[in-house]
């Protein structure tokens, strides 16, 4: 039935390398030309083709003419007949090829009628034939393409880059973004997140009104004379905060103990030294 | 420093930096590391001459300059030979469509090769590092635009997309032309980094790597 | 082919293959690559010769020979790469408190700022040139003092570090926003470089944590 030994075909669709491929095509190309139209029993294995474009190439490549020049019209008979001897022998075929000799019955049908121009739109049989050409044309020009880029002398198989590439050290220096904005904005939140959150309220040192009292009382039991209220104080006036809390304090218990007969005050003007002597009434006692 | 002495301390730069990578440097890079009086042109052109026939060449690689062992040497470095992987017949067709067509969708190379791509055809090319995804083209559907890379350029030791062989005679046959039948415009492939009119970014999020913060503490 | 044909190919030969490699070569292994009739010795020196005082070296290493930049060109293969890296918070908190109370030892930063202070932060502070340490306080344990440069005043633009807005000013500025409490102290910075009387110079040993005792002859 076929020439075509069964180790070869098999061969066929594993492999991967460009070289063996074209060395098949190349045999594929002879055996369909040499069997011409006489066999065409000969052309029905599909398994070395990428789909009916190629298939179409490789038969019109048959025709050893320049794709150019080909025949459609005869291109097209023969890969109809060729669907038909796979038909005939019940061999599945991919749709793609169907649909490829569905078209090229149509193609041969409008090549064969005479031209009826009943739309402008349509292209003509002639028109048709060119446009698979064309594409028949363009695959081959990428083939070959593909065969001159793999012919290149390439790198890292015909031409070498260095070796031991001497690699270059990059040194990093880092500069920095930062902006008088950046830098006041940063001190700013910051000082102000910290004012909230350091704020303590310190315990005050207070002498209340009785405090008082129980010093002047202690204090100003022996004095006959005039003499300066701070005089008493002096040794509490340690921190300036506890001054002002003894004086106040110191002030409003001796102004109590006055209403109670128990004190006098003199001051001569405003600001200036308060004194303060036992009243002589209650001065039963002589100090010296 | 004399003239000729500066020029020949500039030569002598120019050959380290060279020498050192085995990348193709671009002319702007090299430029920012040599004084500003050196003249580029003229030191690339005499380091070239400088390097004829010897076993090693300077060559204009990628938009860039490299030096590579002489092509008539191949024979003597077979032990250097990368093992590669052999690509399939499928995915050369494909990568020579996506260098000659570029930028292409996916629709346009089955179109050109009049069969359905695997997945597994454009994946391997990827992977080679020869092809990327550049963009979307504006149509309905958004389809992916395929190009090729700098890799692709260096390895198969051509200066620019507009050297791929045969570019012309394709050119002038208008087998570039993907539109049916043959019109009139020429396209030419287009490996710029930058994206044409046609072709919108791929999405953010896609493949873009992750932004890295930077944090000093 | 004449001696001098064939020498010409070995030395390109030889010279390929010292480039191609990605080690240095012993001189057995590159005999074995080159043709029998080639004088290994000789093309070594003559190769040699060809790159004297060029931007390449041929150099004999302890593993054989191979390429490498000329010595006085090392400069060319280290790149400075300058980055943007902005302040972290911290660093600029830290900066600003240094700027505005100096001489300030870590244990005021940590105080003002009221948590602790990483080493981090204060190595980037002085990574940016703008802080730098003055002397040690006169003070148990004798901490570092930190200070201000110059070069922080020339990138924030002041003219002297007096010219820093006060806590009213940045009330104005609206920095500051809600009142801080009557009696903040608003710090009278001092960048001057001499030391102040309670500061001591560093020890020419920086990190000697050895606590000096003083002496009072």
């Amino acid at each position: 039935m076929s020439n075509n030994s069964p180790a070869d075909s098999a061969e066929r669709p594993g492999t991967e390398d460009p070289l063996t491929q074209a060395l098949l095509w190349e045999n594929q190309k002879e055996r369909l030309s040499d069997a011409g139209e006489a066999e065409p029993s000969l052309m029905v294995d599909v398994d070395g083709f990428e789909g009916p474009l190629d298939l179409l190439l490789a038969l019109a490549r048959s025709q050893k003419v320049d794709l150019a020049k080909i025949s459609i019209l005869a291109l097209a008979e023969q890969y109809l007949s060729f669907i038909q001897e796979a038909r005939r022998m019940r061999l599945e075929l991919a749709a793609d090829y169907l649909v490829m000799a569905a078209w090229l019955a149509y193609l041969k049908s409008r090549l064969l009628l005479p031209d009826i121009k009943d739309d402008e739109d349509e292209l003509t049989g002639e028109e048709l034939a060119a446009a698979l050409a064309f594409r028949l044309r363009r695959l081959e020009a990428m083939r070959d393409a593909a065969a001159r880029l793999m012919a290149r002398p390439r790198l890292g198989q015909e031409v070498f880059a260095r070796g031991d590439p001497e690699h270059v050290v990059t040194i990093r220096h880092s500069t920095y973004a930062a902006n008088l904005y950046d830098l006041l904005t940063a001190y700013a939140s910051q000082r102000q997140r910290n004012s909230v959150t350091s704020v303590q309220v310190k315990k005050r040192a207070v002498w209340s009104l009785q405090e008082a009292k129980d010093l002047l009382v202690r204090m100003l039991g022996k004095v006959s004379d005039w003499t300066p209220i701070d005089d008493f104080l002096v040794q509490y006036f340690a921190t300036p905060d506890q001054k002002a809390t003894v004086m106040a304090s110191s002030f409003t218990a001796s102004l109590e103990m006055v209403r109670e007969g128990l004190l006098e005050l003199r001051q001569s003007n405003h600001f200036e030294p308060l004194y303060v002597r036992t009243p002589e009434a209650t001065n039963n006692e002589p100090i010296e | 420093m004399t003239d000729a002495v500066s020029e020949k301390l500039h030569l002598r730069m120019l050959e380290a930096m060279l020498f050192a990578s085995d990348k193709p440097l671009q002319e702007a890079d090299i430029s920012a590391r040599l004084p500003e009086t050196a003249n580029l042109r003229h030191l690339l052109v005499q380091l070239s001459e400088l390097y004829e026939g010897r076993g090693v060449a300077l060559k204009k690689l990628a938009d860039g300059w490299a030096f590579r062992t002489a092509e008539d040497l191949a024979f003597l470095l077979q032990a250097e030979a990368e093992e590669q992987r052999r690509l399939s017949r499928a995915a050369l067709e494909t990568l020579a469509i996506i260098a000659y067509h570029q930028p292409a969708t996916r629709a346009e190379i089955e179109q050109i090769r009049g069969v359905s791509t695997s997945k597994g055809t454009l994946d391997v090319l990827l992977e080679t590092g020869w092809i990327r995804l550049r963009g979307r083209r504006r149509t309905p559907g958004r389809p992916v635009t395929y190009g090729t890379t700098p890799d692709f350029l260096e390895h198969f030791n051509l200066e620019a997309i507009g050297d791929l062989p045969g570019l012309d005679e394709l050119k002038g046959a208008g087998l570039l032309d993907s539109a049916l039948p043959p019109g009139s415009p020429m396209p030419m492939p287009n490996d710029d980094p930058d994206l044409g009119d046609e072709e919108d970014p791929l999405e953010d999020d896609l493949f873009a790597p992750d932004v890295v913060l930077e944090d000093d503490e």
